[in-house]
């Protein structure tokens, strides 16, 4: 059986004979965000352990890069504070051998699935796009056309399981990507062939400055994926346990054979879209102020209170691991980076152009001649 | 970068009346907004124009005057908003798109290729298109990748459409104006990094500029002609000061439009002074360059005393922030391209029986 | 309210507040596909007359059209043989300040809705791209480009809504264009903005060779409407009543200012994707036959006959305006079309550019030369 | 068009062993099938590659012979085929994507611009993505609307792409195994007209052709240059058959690749015969032609007679079929524009001295 000879696939016949090729209804997403802190559910203590470890760092992380850009050392940086329960489930629920597709919001993913820091931070920086080596996290570049790499999540994972590798891609994109045309050939790719992609909408509610009212009128955004004969998932983006666990299920789903799974999670930016964004003007203050209410990093740590299962020793301790690891990146970045303008023109194609020869040829003269010039001052910024 | 106008375009219009320092993006946003108040069947629409004033707030307090139906947010999706405007033209609406980035009109280049630059010839000229679509474009920000292309040349190579850019102050309020007038589909580029240069300007009454279609001399020189075009056009005049130094007199023709090209007036500077360099942003290769040299030593080859040559960005993907410096064209560059233009040249005009054969 | 304020439209809200926009149980499409003819259903006789004549024109007008390709007349014809039901509806629910929208098979819908034939056959005999006014009939150009016309009924409708005109703009696409990028952007746009649009879906089995279950593993097209949180109708697309009545339904509620509807027609297509296309080398003709036995023109004349609304005479009628409607366009294809080449640079701009104005004088002296040489031969070919 | 096709390429292959002659369409549908043969990597998809092989039936038998897996039929979604195949490439496959006609890959172009083209820039060499884009383009076989353009400026305008397009059936095989084989991202520019012509040649022993990245001389001469590719190649060899009777010895380099771009076999030419001409259907105003003759103008100034002229198509809309033989540029106006290269021309060499300024 090719990939493309799907159980359940469909012909058209006369209507007389005509029968949808599957149930729709297992298809419908949750009636509600699926949740679990506060539901009494049973929960395994190592992993609420973890999860907090990685949200406070995870938290702070977003506070350092933000100071960052006020410091002048990153160009920009799209935070995402109050997301930290996505990011960090994300990163949590694959296996080594699978891919993360982050969006340009998602470096915190990327960091929480072991990536250095100071390389995911490497395009917001500005010393080169792709601070990292895709392959060595198994982690996509950071994509800032929106939706854009969605499709390169499906092409991965079918061209994995026609090597039969067991690998899963989970690609992640926000509500406002989720518009895209991008988003919805993906997803028909996907569940067409039944690749094992699992896709994270973060629903934080806005597109920069607009409001999810004014990008969808659907029943929520986990309904569209009915239309591509696929199960979506709607969970309370906030609560890291339920995001995990909703996550795992489509992973494991995926690895199972069983095709690509839509997860809406539910969730806030508490931030301004970038530094360089001015919140006030789309959305009242007071609305923050609900949505902090519902901070991911609060409800883990009174779930793990009640539970007797974070004393102040292990939170200040996670609290103290977070304070280092800011300061190390805070030390690091601080170090400017050594670049090489000659860099330019050796990764345009995998042989240099006589025209790239010849391109690179007068601006290194210009740059000797700069360098002669300014005595030896050389060509870092 | 945005702190720096917040409010701004509103308050701007209340206490503005005389010839005062005004930004470029000051300028665009007049131009919409005398636009919509003037012919209602103006409309603008696109991502975060609404509340927020665009991410670079040119379209800031639109919403708020003319309400929600005349300048809309948009949802996320450029082929769907450049779809969109196609259907509100074909029912009578001059609708006034704005691309986010250069690298975000990229999703609609079907619909503009395929409809919006041909709807006219399609039918016959039954149908055309006024639709203008804004694109903030080329690099010097410090923007990541994917926020400083140049993508003009695609622009170009597309019959149908006209690609319009200005580069001072006055020219923005003026073409502005007139792209979203002209019955025929105008791409509006936009040099971002021109958006905060400031001029004398008054928006109570803005000085009437010269028609698309018209390039412009900035600076009259007889030593060489600099051609160029949008952010470029600061750098040839500053390249041009420097010039005096080496006792060059340095003629800058603004093209302010790409389509249609104003041949007579650039080939009139080139006549002239016998010399030419092509300054812009965008990739050498394929670029507008190729095009503007090929016309002019079409038109002028007897009067050239040296090939046309080319200043442009290498023929790379738009380098990251802290190496884009290299990557601009700057005086230097444009300096050195002078300097190359055969000034020990012994060629002298060749008798008048030649001159016809320049077409 | 402006159009944007949509009622029910729906902010973010802390999961505990979160409720979906909307149920989505209404939104649901028919459970199988709606039909009228052979259930016994009321059905308003003149109204079958009406679409009887139509589909008998229709069903020639195919034949007839195809004959030409094979006499050169035409440069290539994308029948819809097979197909008449849907396309007679769509052009007969619509009032004439309505909008159609049709894709490129679809010219019989332009036909239908008052197009003279010869027009509406001028992109595909090659005279020109659209042969007639899109003003005239309010018919948009036949769509190449498959679904990027959608965003354009789209912005029509949401033009005249602006406007304050009761206008409705139907859009014509196949079950392959659904799978575009465009698709999916233009009902979103529809839904948001809640335009007066009415999305119909040939679901004909096939794109070219490709056949549904490649195209789309989703229960129905239809239910891809639920994700845009429209309405979304299963109707058999054979079933020239049922589809009337459905599209005539969506046609009222957009018209009421309800928003769009999605249609999903379930037809096949009986000739190939064009005269150009070998259609065994991807279907059987088994499966053709079981169609021909659904055939759309048959259905409603066993039924008419049974309701004892179509005696010999009015048949043999029908048939013989058929015939001589055919009789007419092929002699009118049959002239040349006078053509004149300098209409090439007549209508890129508003006004022709110097450089046009040069390359139009260059083809007037080639022309000229030529037509010195040949003798007054002139330039029709 | 379709008809005379059926079935050939399978065919093809088990009879034909020694030079017979072969169309252009069996040449590519074999360097498809011999890539797949010998490298399991590599994958076809697109819009009815499988069983229908192909609206030209470029991809005949592919599917039946290696499986639906490695020719696969792909929803209708050109920006889903294309972004599927980065993802294919960047797990280690080697995907060919089929455009069904050049309009058609538009929709795909945000995810050639902004990642195919530049993602091994973009990620410092270490993710290449080794697909290969083909599309069927130009026009001049009656195809209505969007059937019949030719894009090359846009993928020429595009840094990290290599363009290429085989004007012989041996390049036709030879230049699309090597664009397959490449590390980099190729658009394989299909001239849809010469699919069907002929040559001969041997799909068991296909003889060795230049590397991407080479012009070849077609026809040699000492009157002028002809430079072109694709389907203008077989007009301008037309021509220069056509020329003899005028005393006019012209020489045609076909480029083959425009990406990278052959300056010494060009130059080599041009700097011999001191005058050119550059022949393309795409339209002159911003097409390759411009590109092209700056670069020629740039480096053989004190060479050339005459200014460097194009002959191309219109600047307008690809016209509908009945029209589109006075679009395309024919014989009779390659050497009308032979003709205006100024042959009266009193120009003799220059000294030694200039040329070393000519870059
Ligand atoms: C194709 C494309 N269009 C526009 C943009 C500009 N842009 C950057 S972020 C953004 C909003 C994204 O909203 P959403 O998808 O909800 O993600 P979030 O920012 O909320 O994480 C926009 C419009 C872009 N990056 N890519
Ligand atoms: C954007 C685009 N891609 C590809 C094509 C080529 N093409 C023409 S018709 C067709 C199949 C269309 O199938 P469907 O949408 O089901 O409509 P049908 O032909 O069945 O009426 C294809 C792929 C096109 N016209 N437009
Ligand atoms: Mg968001
Ligand atoms: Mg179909």
């Amino acid at each position: 059986m090719t990939v493309l000879e799907q159980p359940g696939a469909y012909r058209p016949a006369p209507p007389p004979a005509w029968r949808p090729r599957t149930d729709p209804a297992p298809l419908l997403p949750d009636r509600e965000p699926y949740r679990l802190l506060g539901t009494g559910a049973e929960l395994d203590p190592t992993l609420l352990r973890t999860l907090h470890g990685h949200l406070v760092r995870g938290r702070r992380y977003n506070r350092q890069a933000t100071a960052l850009t006020k410091q002048g050392r990153l160009a920009v940086y799209p935070s995402s504070t109050g997301q930290e329960a996505c990011e960090v489930a994300a990163a949590l629920v694959l296996e080594e051998r699978d891919w993360l597709f982050p969006s340009y919001r998602d470096t915190l993913a990327a960091v929480a699935r072991g990536m250095d820091p100071v390389e995911a931070l490497g395009l917001l920086r500005g010393d080169w796009h792709t601070g990292y080596d895709p392959y060595e996290h198994r982690v996509a570049p950071l994509s800032t056309p929106l939706a854009t790499h969605l499709p390169h999540a499906v092409g991965l994972a079918h061209a994995a399981r026609l090597k039969g590798d067991d690998v899963v891609a989970l690609a992640m994109v926000g509500d406002g990507g989720t518009s895209e045309g991008d988003f919805h050939e993906a997803l028909n790719f996907a569940a067409v062939w039944r690749t094992p992609t699992v896709f994270l909408v973060q629903n934080n509610g806005f597109a920069i400055s607009v409001p999810l009212a004014k990008q969808t009128a659907a029943p929520s955004l986990a309904h569209k994926a009915v239309g591509y004969g696929i199960p979506g998932r709607l969970v309370d983006g906030n609560d890291v346990a339920a995001v995990h666990q909703v996550l795992s299920e489509a992973v494991e789903r995926a690895r199972r054979g069983e095709g690509p799974t839509l997860v809406e999670a539910i969730t806030y930016r508490l931030d301004a879209h970038t530094n360089a964004d001015d919140a006030t003007r789309y959305r009242d203050d007071a609305e923050v102020e609900t949505w902090r209410e519902h901070d991911p990093v609060e409800l883990l740590e009174r779930e793990m209170t009640a539970r007797g299962l974070l004393d102040e020793a292990t939170r200040e301790r996670a609290h103290e691991e977070a304070e280092e690891m800011a300061a190390r990146l805070r030390a690091r970045m601080n170090e400017d980076p050594v670049l090489d303008p000659m860099d330019l023109f050796d990764h345009v194609y995998a042989e240099k152009t006589t025209q790239l020869r010849e391109q690179a040829e007068r601006l290194r003269a210009e740059l000797a001649a700069e360098g002669a010039e300014e005595n030896g001052e050389g060509d870092e910024r | 970068m945005t702190t720096a106008t917040t409010g701004t375009g509103q308050d701007a219009r209340k206490t503005e009346t005389a010839r005062k320092p005004a930004t470029m993006a000051q300028a665009l946003n007049r131009a919409m907004r005398d636009a919509m108040a003037e012919d209602p069947t103006v409309h603008v629409l696109g991502e975060d124009v609404g509340a927020l004033g665009g991410v670079f707030r040119i379209t800031d307090g639109l919403t708020k005057e003319f309400g929600e139906d005349r300048c809309t947010d948009t949802p996320l999706a450029e082929a769907g908003i450049l779809g969109t405007a196609v259907g509100m033209a074909m029912y009578g609406l001059r609708p006034v798109v704005e691309m986010q980035f250069d690298a975000f009109a990229y999703p609609a280049f079907e619909q503009l290729l395929s409809h919006v630059a041909k709807m006219r010839n399609r039918t016959r000229g039954r149908m055309p298109l006024p639709i203008t679509v804004r694109v903030p474009y080329g690099g010097g920000i410090g923007g990541v990748e994917h926020h400083s292309d140049s993508s003009e040349a695609y622009y170009m190579a597309t019959p149908g459409l006209h690609v319009v850019t200005p580069a001072t102050v006055a020219d923005a309020y003026g073409l502005l104006r007139a792209a979203i007038a002209s019955d025929d589909p105008v791409v509006f580029l936009e040099p971002k990094r021109l958006y905060w240069s400031r001029a004398d300007w008054s928006p109570e009454a803005p000085e009437p500029v010269a028609p698309i279609g018209r390039a412009e001399v900035r600076r009259a020189g007889t030593s060489a002609t600099l051609v160029t075009y949008g952010p470029s056009v600061p750098v040839c005049l500053e390249a041009a000061d420097a010039a005096r130094e080496e006792g060059w007199d340095l003629e800058v023709v603004d093209l302010r439009s790409l389509v249609p090209f104003d041949d007579e007036t650039v080939c009139a500077s080139v006549r002239r002074t016998g010399r030419a360099v092509v300054v812009h942003e965008a990739s050498g290769f394929g670029g507008p360059g190729g095009e503007i040299a090929a016309r002019i030593t079409e038109r002028c080859f007897h009067h050239l005393e040296a090939p046309v040559l080319r200043v442009a960005g290498f023929d790379i993907p738009y380098p990251p922030p802290m190496l884009e410096r290299h990557h601009l064209p700057g005086v230097d560059r444009v300096l050195d391209a002078v300097a190359r233009l055969q000034w020990e040249s012994e060629w002298t005009e060749r008798p008048e029986a030649f001159e016809g054969g320049t077409r």
